[in-house]
């Protein structure tokens, strides 16, 4: 077990570092000149190598590179073009919008994906399969842009269930006392009941968009797994020594399919750790998404590369947890090989 | 018992290939549906751009029209028939969907065998920059790559396509270090092949199978990808009849009711990657 | 002189405390045209040999020499591969599955540098189609339409394509039905009987091994412990793993229904041998002596060679 | 759906930059036709009495129990430093911050308040003078004026921000040899109430320049506190944070969410008719609109004019318009074959059909453009010289004539802009029928910006406001040789010559004669095809008035007042 | 897949469509169709640590099944499931009840499936190939472990195996099946000295005799009517077409061929 968390530390440790690499190379090809940026659309020529100068632009390639490896090892992603402010700052205010829609969308993913994909596995063959099937294939290939376009027209301008893609509360509300940055919790615990369910109406076009789409791979794990498992020699043992079907299905199957499934929510999270950068943008979320996109927009390209570079450094960091959650779990994982009789 | 287990009944005359294949789609009806869609978009495709009106021709007095005979899909806000440009953009989109998954499986497969034959120092290098890949969200990649080479067809092709490597490469890899220790790789090498005979003329014919079903899949994420970019405004650019650039430019109108101009491009995106999956995922056994 | 020989060859895998010693210090000969079979239980090192003795793998120590000359670096060679070929456990696999048989059967003859030329090589496809007992016809075929023994007799033919001198043969018949597995030694024997073919058999079904071994060699966690001529070691086993082995392969014959000598415990792992001999945990003649040191192969008068400190040493009553 | 995000940003840093640039001269004609009384009476005298009396109050006096109103802009909030900020959201928030010294009188029209050219003293003033001869301005501060965080705004502070716009990296330092100032030498502080400024010639921008907010007095003592060595004006505490000398303070500026709350400044001796204003940015223009019928919010500005037009029938919104001089035209790069070819660029302004464009991209929200000088500006000389009309057959001669023959060009427009991508569309159908392959490469704003600026770009489209309404600094700009901005590569003696006249001419008659020979030589020469002159628009909730447009088109916040 | 009819074991898509399953008399077959598992019978197989839950401790699943097939309480359960693994023949029980079937041999582990096994308290125990993934000495313990534990619970076991000399070893009576038919039924004795019908002849042959190499292997050809085996038979003849019924060959040894019509026919 220490062996492998050493490993596993070293590897991380080792893609982080290799993910900084590429996103500082890709970025910097990127056409545009951030002093140009920063200057301004009118500006002069002296102005832009002025600006050049003062963030050292000008120097050799290698050399803003180690400079910015230095700032990202200390937490400086360096400074916004656009706003002047220090990326990391920028980007630490603006997760929280992210990670709550990120949560409830994985929340309402794995409750629709988790019991949908156990009694498709239980059924396989019958109509529940294929529909769980066709809803997984369904959501799979959705594009999220459409989806999210459907739900506001329906239920925004349609029906006016939901408010308009706007933010994260109405115009003129103010967001309650900041503890965790969820509004929807925040709220509750400052007791402002309104705020909270105005989040929550709020939340809601963007998460069952995005709910929808990722239940489609927890679905589809949860369903796969759990048949391989039900297929398992183990679990015909199981039937053969008597256990009945429901236990098998819900302690065997269901408990090895965990693993995977496990993984799958994992990563999903993971994936939405960046913010989605379309439903964020569709729904003008004020998250890391709509930041990521309007930096590509403006050429701001010290605050896209702290945006790549910190999704990527999140997902790494996550995996690892993942990982160890999993070998805690997995006694394969977690115990030596042999135990001699 | 379990030893005699080849239940499967004999290929006692073998019947016609297409006779097969209809035996086989009437048992799937999902890969039937797929089939019949892809099939669909291949003739809509081919022979829809000829009998369709121009889809880059505006007519400014025709603006926002509303489905009808006359145009199917209503008119956008420059007036163009939005029939007509879904239709062109089902050419573009399909082809560039196909392409990528060509493009990004061969190159995948060909890495991950080279990681998985090989092993060693070779595959942990390769992993590890993999890994490197994988930790961004495929889309996020995409988007920044075509941010850096700029927006065209081919740098999107490219762009796209790198961020779906990883996934032939941990599969042909994968499916690699198995056919590894196939019996049949210690046949080829007694049999005098050189290693990248083994790894290319034997191996990897053979871990080409997980990576051909992901394929399928692949073309139409590969879709989405490029649409979900077109969407923000990076990669294929308006006004060239896209399904993403065209939900891009309709998307405006949804909140003021005109539905029209985005939900239909939207649809075909979403039936075509559907129609995809249909086939990879029956291929892939249900189980992709 | 022995067509092949190995001296003290060792194979080890990996390093420091994961190291896994898999052939510790085999020394075995094979005579030209003779039968060697090669017994042990699962995981005692005899499929990792037959790699070895093939150029598969590498060995990490000793020698092996062929036909008088030390290739123990040369193994992997294409003169060597000519000489030396191999025939696997599972037909399943031993076959690319999406290669035709003719091309699976090309191979050799292409590669190995016996001939280039088409109709040359169409003959010795049909030929050796015939001598494996195959209808020509198949050679157009996929491995997947054959069965089993049919899949066996073409990798057979694959490695008598380029007509080497030794074939070993690891557990060629093991994943085979009991009806087919004696059709598959048959074609072996008349093989060997027409072309003069070597043969290191490696087996863990006794049975099979005594129907077509000349000597046979007993090997246990990694050592040879047994050698000698087939009907020696099958009448008169002299090391107590043998002996035990013999006796607990069930027997067809139902009236002769005897007494087992059943070991106790199990095979232990190769990471952590115990000092002296590494049977001692399991043997029923275990003494001091085999707590300290390892036994060497020890050859009798008769030409016996056993590695035990307490080998019986002539037939027990 | 927030697709006009970017652009807007960009296109809004132009104006700000050109508003800066190009104020137009003192004594000029306005735009506005009716000279009426301006109904705040502030504006009326050019000395400012204090209120009446009113202690500093307290609580935001009797205006704080008015509604708070909640505009929309189109942009984000770059920064709130009033000198260096580049988006239009900042640049209509750091107006409600930073109050000039100096104010437009304003006339009732259609609903709006239209700023005059007359130039007065703003509420922060008693008084402001400028001598005769232009060469001294004198500004005395209205000792009510307070700082929101309470510090009298005095002549110290006042000059300060003067020293500032000199000295410091902000766009306005390039300007300012426009009115004649070059060094801080010029600037006198007489005493704590009194500041004189001494330009080194007379302008007649002068006065237009001090309305600008960028002039709006800075806290000295905040600011120096603020202050480092690499950054000795305090540009990074400002870029945060404000001490307004203006109607407004700051409440709370929330970047995630795209958010500014602003309560009256208690300080302000000016009148506040709301209490307050939430800006939001909502980059789509029609979720501003749909929120704006909806009543969620009050104010919506960047408006595309198909959804101005459908604004104007829905009961529950007031569309407002006025005529504006931020002009649209189609740049053709001179030195770019074959439009080098005076004949080549000529047979396009003749094919670009001008109507169409004003009906069925502007939806009747703009005037014709003309000329350079567009026609809502003065000077504007198309009802007495020929401007360009569509006419495709003089077109197809002009280019048989020119000997060039049928050829492919590019035609660049920015992603952001819906219009202009109509446009595009509308003139390359034209271009067509005269045997010109209009190929249209619709560019994201970034990359746009950056090959316009190269001069790599051949057919382009540049949208251009002038703060002031100046046609001289609008020439200069735009086509004089070797300027910054003139993407047109185009370069003229004679132009250059009537450019540098013109700017100093204070006599109407002479700048008429000037404007005029200028324009003929522009028409003649084509380096643009005008296509039209956008109307300023606002559109409010029924219950809104009070909306006022002045030299730079900033939304006004504190004359906005929601209900009775 | 006649031992998995038998347990209610059988795969989705397959199922049993005549005949019947009974236990000392009684009717299990309705039960079995709807996939119930007749607790009288239990079953071990041939992969025995795939066999085991993986994540598991052996301890627990052995206990499992007493809980489930005898009622014990938890607590009387673990200890119960400990005496059984002693019983099976692990030493240090104790040990190796809180171990997952990963850490366990492959001997070892199938001795744990046969405590399962006996936690079930058999009426007949089905071991389908149990030995086979075996080494021959780990063999010979299993078969010594099977035949005690049969001694002293007396529960009877169908060994289900294709190696004739473990059957020869093992078995008192024996069923030679032939893609899904019985060819063949008699005591083990009975059937190895006097093999009646051609294919138990030809396998009992296959193992001792030489063997022509060149004579090509047909794989079962489910396709025909009649007797499957007749298309390798050497003996095949007109009748075999149709199928055949049991002859009985004397001494309730039975076998299904036509040739003892003939012979029977002949001889009366």
């Amino acid at each position: 077990m220490r062996r492998y968390l050493i490993k596993r530390a070293g590897i991380s440790v080792m893609t982080m570092l290799g993910i900084v690499i590429v996103v500082f190379f890709i970025v910097r090809v990127l056409p545009g000149d951030a002093a140009a940026v920063r200057a301004g659309p009118y500006a002069t020529a002296e102005k832009i190598a002025q600006i050049r100068a003062k963030y050292g632009l000008d120097r050799p390639l290698w050399e803003q590179f180690v400079d910015y490896l230095a700032g990202v090892a200390r937490g400086d992603f360096g400074v916004s073009v656009r706003t002047d402010q220090p990326v990391l700052g920028e980007l630490l205010s603006r997760l929280p919008a992210s990670l709550e829609l990120a949560v409830y969308s994985v929340l309402v993913a794995t409750v629709i994906g988790v019991p949908f994909g156990i009694v498709a596995a239980a059924r396989q063959g019958t109509w529940v399969d294929v529909v769980a099937r066709v809803f997984a294939i369904l959501g799979s290939s959705m594009a999220l842009f459409w989806l999210g376009l459907l739900m506001i027209y329906f239920f925004f301008f349609r029906l006016g269930w939901f408010p308009g893609p706007v933010d994260r509360l109405a115009v003129g509300t103010p967001p309650p006392p900041t503890v965790t940055g969820f509004y929807t919790i925040d709220g509750a615990l400052a007791g402002q009941w309104e705020v909270v369910a105005m989040a929550f109406r709020f939340l809601a076009l963007p998460v069952l968009t995005l709910g929808f789409v990722l239940a489609a791979p927890i679905l589809k794990m949860v369903r796969s797994s759990v048949i391989e498992t039900l297929a398992s020699d183990y679990v015909r043992t199981a039937r053969a020594m008597g256990v009945s079907p429901r236990t098998v299905l819900f302690v065997d199957g269901f408990r090895n399919a965990l693993l995977p499934v496990t993984t799958t929510i994992g990563i999903v999270f993971g994936y939405m750790l960046g913010g989605n950068i379309i439903v964020e943008y569709l729904f003008s979320w004020p998250g890391v998404g709509r930041y990521a996109y309007e930096a590509i927009q403006t050429n701001d390209l010290e605050a896209l590369q702290g945006f790549v570079i910190m999704v990527g450094i999140l997902y790494v960091a996550l995996n690892v947890v993942i990982d160890l959650g999993y070998a805690l779990i997995d006694p394969r994982i977690r115990l030596g090989r042999k135990v001699t009789a | 018992m379990s030893q005699s287990v080849s239940w499967e009944l004999p290929s006692s005359a073998e019947p016609g290939r297409l006779a097969r294949w209809s035996a086989e789609l009437r048992k799937r009806p999902l890969l039937a549906v797929g089939v019949a869609l892809l099939f669909a978009y291949l003739v809509l495709a081919v022979v829809g751009p000829a009998v369709t009106v121009d889809p880059l021709r505006t007519d400014p007095a025709n603006q926002l029209l509303p489905p009808s005979a006359a145009h199917p899909f209503g008119t956008d806000e420059f007036g163009r028939d939005v029939f007509a440009r879904a239709v062109a953009a089902a050419r573009l989109d399909l082809w560039i969907g196909l392409v990528i998954a060509v493009v990004s499986m061969v190159v995948g497969s060909v890495i991950g065998v080279v990681a998985g034959y090989w092993g060693g120092r070779v595959d942990e290098v390769i992993m590890r920059l993999t890994d490197v890949l994988l930790a961004f969200p495929g889309f996020v990649l995409a988007l920044i790559l075509v941010a850096a080479m700029g927006d065209s067809v081919p740098n999107v092709i490219v762009a796209v396509s790198v961020s779906f490597l990883p996934h032939f490469i941990r599969l042909t890899r994968a499916e690699a270090l198995q056919q590894r220790e196939m019996e049949y790789v210690d046949g080829a090498r007694l049999a005098g092949n050189p290693p990248w005979r083994v790894a290319f003329r034997h191996v990897m014919p053979n871990s080409l199978g997980p990576a051909a079903v992901q394929a399928t899949l692949v073309a139409g994420w590969a879709i989405l990808t490029v649409a979900g970019l077109a969407f923000l405004g990076v990669g294929i650019r308006p006004p060239t009849p896209e399904w993403g650039v065209m939900v891009a430019e309709g998307a405006n109108d949804v909140i003021t009711g005109e539905w029209w101009t985005a939900l239909f491009p939207g649809g075909m995106i979403v039936l075509a990657v559907m129609a995809f999956h249909f086939v990879g995922d029956e291929l892939g056994g249900g189980r992709v | 002189m022995s067509l092949l020989e190995l001296d003290q060859v060792e194979k080890v895998f990996g390093t420091g405390s994961q190291a896994v010693p898999a052939v510790r210090g085999v020394t075995l000969a094979v005579d030209r045209g003779e039968t060697l079979g090669l017994v042990g239980e699962s995981g005692c090192g005899k499929s990792t040999l037959a790699r070895v003795v093939v150029g598969l793998t590498e060995a990490t120590g000793g020698r092996i020499v062929f036909d008088g000359e030390d290739v123990t670096n040369e193994v992997g060679d294409r003169t060597f591969r000519r000489k030396v070929q191999m025939v696997s456990q599972h037909p399943g696999q031993s076959l690319n599955p999406r290669l035709r048989i003719e091309t699976t059967l090309a191979e050799p003859l292409r590669l190995l540098g016996v001939t280039d030329d088409p109709s040359e090589i169409d003959r010795r496809i049909d030929e050796m189609l015939t001598v494996v007992g195959l209808n020509p016809d198949y050679r157009r075929r996929r491995p997947g339409s054959l069965s089993g023994g049919q899949q066996q007799r073409v990798a057979i033919a694959r490695a008598l394509m380029s007509e080497p001198e030794l074939v070993v043969l690891d557990e060629p018949t093991s994943s085979l039905d009991q009806s087919i597995r004696g059709r598959i030694v048959a074609l072996l024997r008349e093989i060997q009987e027409r072309r003069g073919v070597a043969y290191l058999f490696i087996s863990h079904d006794l049975s099979t091994v005594r129907r077509i071994a000349h000597r046979v060699a007993v090997m246990y966690l990694g050592r040879i412990v047994e050698v000698s001529a087939t009907e020696a070691i099958f009448d008169d086993p002299r090391h107590p793993y043998t002996r035990a082995l013999l006796s607990a392969v069930p027997s067809i014959d139902v009236r002769a229904r005897r007494r087992r000598i059943v070991l106790p415990g199990e095979t232990p792992s190769p990471v952590s041998l115990p000092v002296g001999c590494s049977f001692q945990e399991r043997c029923p003649l275990v003494h001091d002596r085999c707590r300290r040191e390892d036994p060497r192969l020890m050859e009798s008068a008769d030409g016996h060679l056993v590695a035990c400190f307490a080998a019986v040493p002539a037939v027990s009553g | 759906m927030g697709r006009s995000k970017i652009i807007r940003v960009r296109s809004f840093a132009v104006l700000v930059a050109l508003g800066l640039v190009a104020a137009a001269c003192g004594g000029g004609a306005g735009t506005t036709t009716t000279e009426a009384q301006g109904e705040a009476p502030a504006t009326t005298s050019a000395t400012q009495p204090a209120p009446g009396g009113e202690e500093q109050p307290e609580t935001g006096g009797p205006e704080a129990e008015a509604p708070v109103i909640v505009v929309s802009l189109s942009t984000d909030v770059d920064i709130l430093e009033p000198h260096t900020f580049r988006t239009t959201g900042a640049y209509a928030v750091t107006r409600a911050l930073y109050q000039p010294p100096a104010d437009q009188v304003f006339v009732e029209e259609g609903g709006v308040r239209v700023g005059t050219s007359e130039v007065v003293a703003s509420p922060i003033l008693e008084s402001y003078r400028v001598s005769d001869d232009g060469l001294e301005a004198t500004f005395v501060m209205n000792p009510d004026a307070r700082f929101d965080n309470g510090d009298p705004i005095t002549a110290g502070d006042l000059a300060y921000t003067f020293r500032r716009t000199i000295e410091g990296p902000g766009y306005i330092g390039l300007l300012l040899p426009f009115i004649g100032i070059e060094s801080s030498d010029q600037i006198e502080v007489v005493d704590d109430r009194t500041l004189v400024v001494r330009p080194k010639v007379a302008s007649s921008l002068f006065d237009r320049f001090m309305t600008f907010q960028v002039f709006g007095p800075i806290n000295q003592a905040v600011a120096e506190a603020n202050a480092t060595p690499d950054d000795p004006w305090a540009f990074e505490y400002f870029t945060n944070n404000a001490v307004s000398s203006g109607p407004y303070s700051l409440v709370e500026f929330d970047r995630d969410r795209g958010q500014i709350v602003l309560e009256p400044n208690p300080g302000y001796p000016g009148e506040v008719a709301n209490g307050g204003i939430i800006v939001r940015n909502i980059p789509d223009a029609e979720q501003r609109a749909l929120l704006l019928q909806r009543g969620e919010i009050d104010v919506a500005v960047g408006l595309a004019p198909r959804l101005l037009a459908q604004l104007q029938d829905d009961p529950n919104v007031n569309v407002y318009t006025a005529p504006s001089t931020r002009s649209v035209f189609l740049g053709m790069n001179v030195d770019i074959a074959p439009l080098d070819n005076k004949l080549v660029r000529q047979a396009i302004s003749y094919a670009v059909p001008y109507d169409a464009l004003l009906d069925q991209v502007m939806f009747g929200f703009a005037s014709p453009a003309g000329t350079l000088i567009p026609s809502t500006m003065e000077t504007y000389a198309g009802d007495a010289i020929d401007v360009y009309t569509t006419d495709l057959e003089r077109a197809r001669q002009l280019l048989e004539e020119s000997g060039v023959g049928e050829f492919s060009i590019e035609l660049a427009v920015p992603q952001s802009s819906k219009e202009q991508q109509q446009a595009a569309v509308l003139i390359q159908d034209n271009l067509r029928q005269i045997g010109i392959d209009a190929q249209i490469n619709v560019l994201p704003d970034a990359d746009y910006q950056g090959r316009r600026n190269n001069r790599e770009l051949p057919l382009f489209f540049h949208e251009w406001y002038s703060w002031g309404d100046d046609p001289f600094y609008q020439m200069t700009f735009l086509l004089k040789c070797g300027q910054f901005t003139n993407f047109a590569n185009y370069c003229n003696e004679e132009l250059d010559q009537i450019i540098a006249e013109g700017t100093f001419t204070t006599d109407p008659v002479k700048r008429q004669e000037l404007s005029t020979r200028a324009q003929q030589i522009m028409l003649e020469d084509a380096p643009h095809a005008w296509l039209w002159a956008a109307d300023w628009a606002v559109a409010t909730g029924k219950d809104i008035s009070g909306v006022t447009k002045d030299f730079t088109e900033v939304p006004r916040f504190e004359t906005l007042r929601k209900g009775g | 897949m006649t031992s998995l009819a038998l347990m209610g074991l059988l795969p989705p898509g397959i199922e049993l469509r005549a005949g019947s399953i009974r236990l000392e008399g009684r009717e299990l077959t309705p039960d079995l169709a709807e996939g119930r598992t007749p607790r009288e019978v239990t079953m071990i197989f041939q992969h025995p640590r795939g066999a085991l839950n993986p994540t598991m401790r052996v301890g627990r699943q052995v206990a499992r099944v007493l809980r489930i097939n005898q009622g014990l309480g938890a607590s009387e359960a673990k200890e119960v499931a400990v005496d059984l693994l002693s019983r099976v023949g692990i030493p240090g029980a104790e040990r190796v009840a809180r171990a997952y079937p990963h850490q366990l041999s492959g001997g070892m582990c199938q001795r744990v499936m046969i405590a399962m096994a006996l936690g079930c308290r058999p009426k007949v125990l089905i071991a389908d190939e149990p030995t086979t993934a075996l080494d021959v000495t780990i063999q010979a313990q299993i078969f010594d472990l099977i035949r005690d534990l049969v001694a002293e619970t007396s529960c009877g076991v169908v060994f289900i195996t294709h190696d004739l000399a473990a059957v020869a070893e093992m078995c008192d009576r024996v069923v030679v099946l032939y893609g899904g038919q019985v060819m063949e039924q008699a005591s083990t004795v009975d059937l190895f000295e006097r093999p009646s019908h051609p294919y138990t002849r030809y396998l009992l042959e296959s193992v001792e005799r030489e063997v022509d190499p060149h004579i090509e292997e047909k794989d079962v050809d489910f396709g025909l009517p009649g007797c499957r085996f007749a298309h390798r038979c050497s003996e095949v003849f007109d009748r075999c077409v149709e199928f055949p019924p049991q002859f009985d060959v004397g001494d309730g040894h039975t076998s299904a061929c036509f040739r003892h019509a003939e012979e029977n026919s002949v001889a009366s």
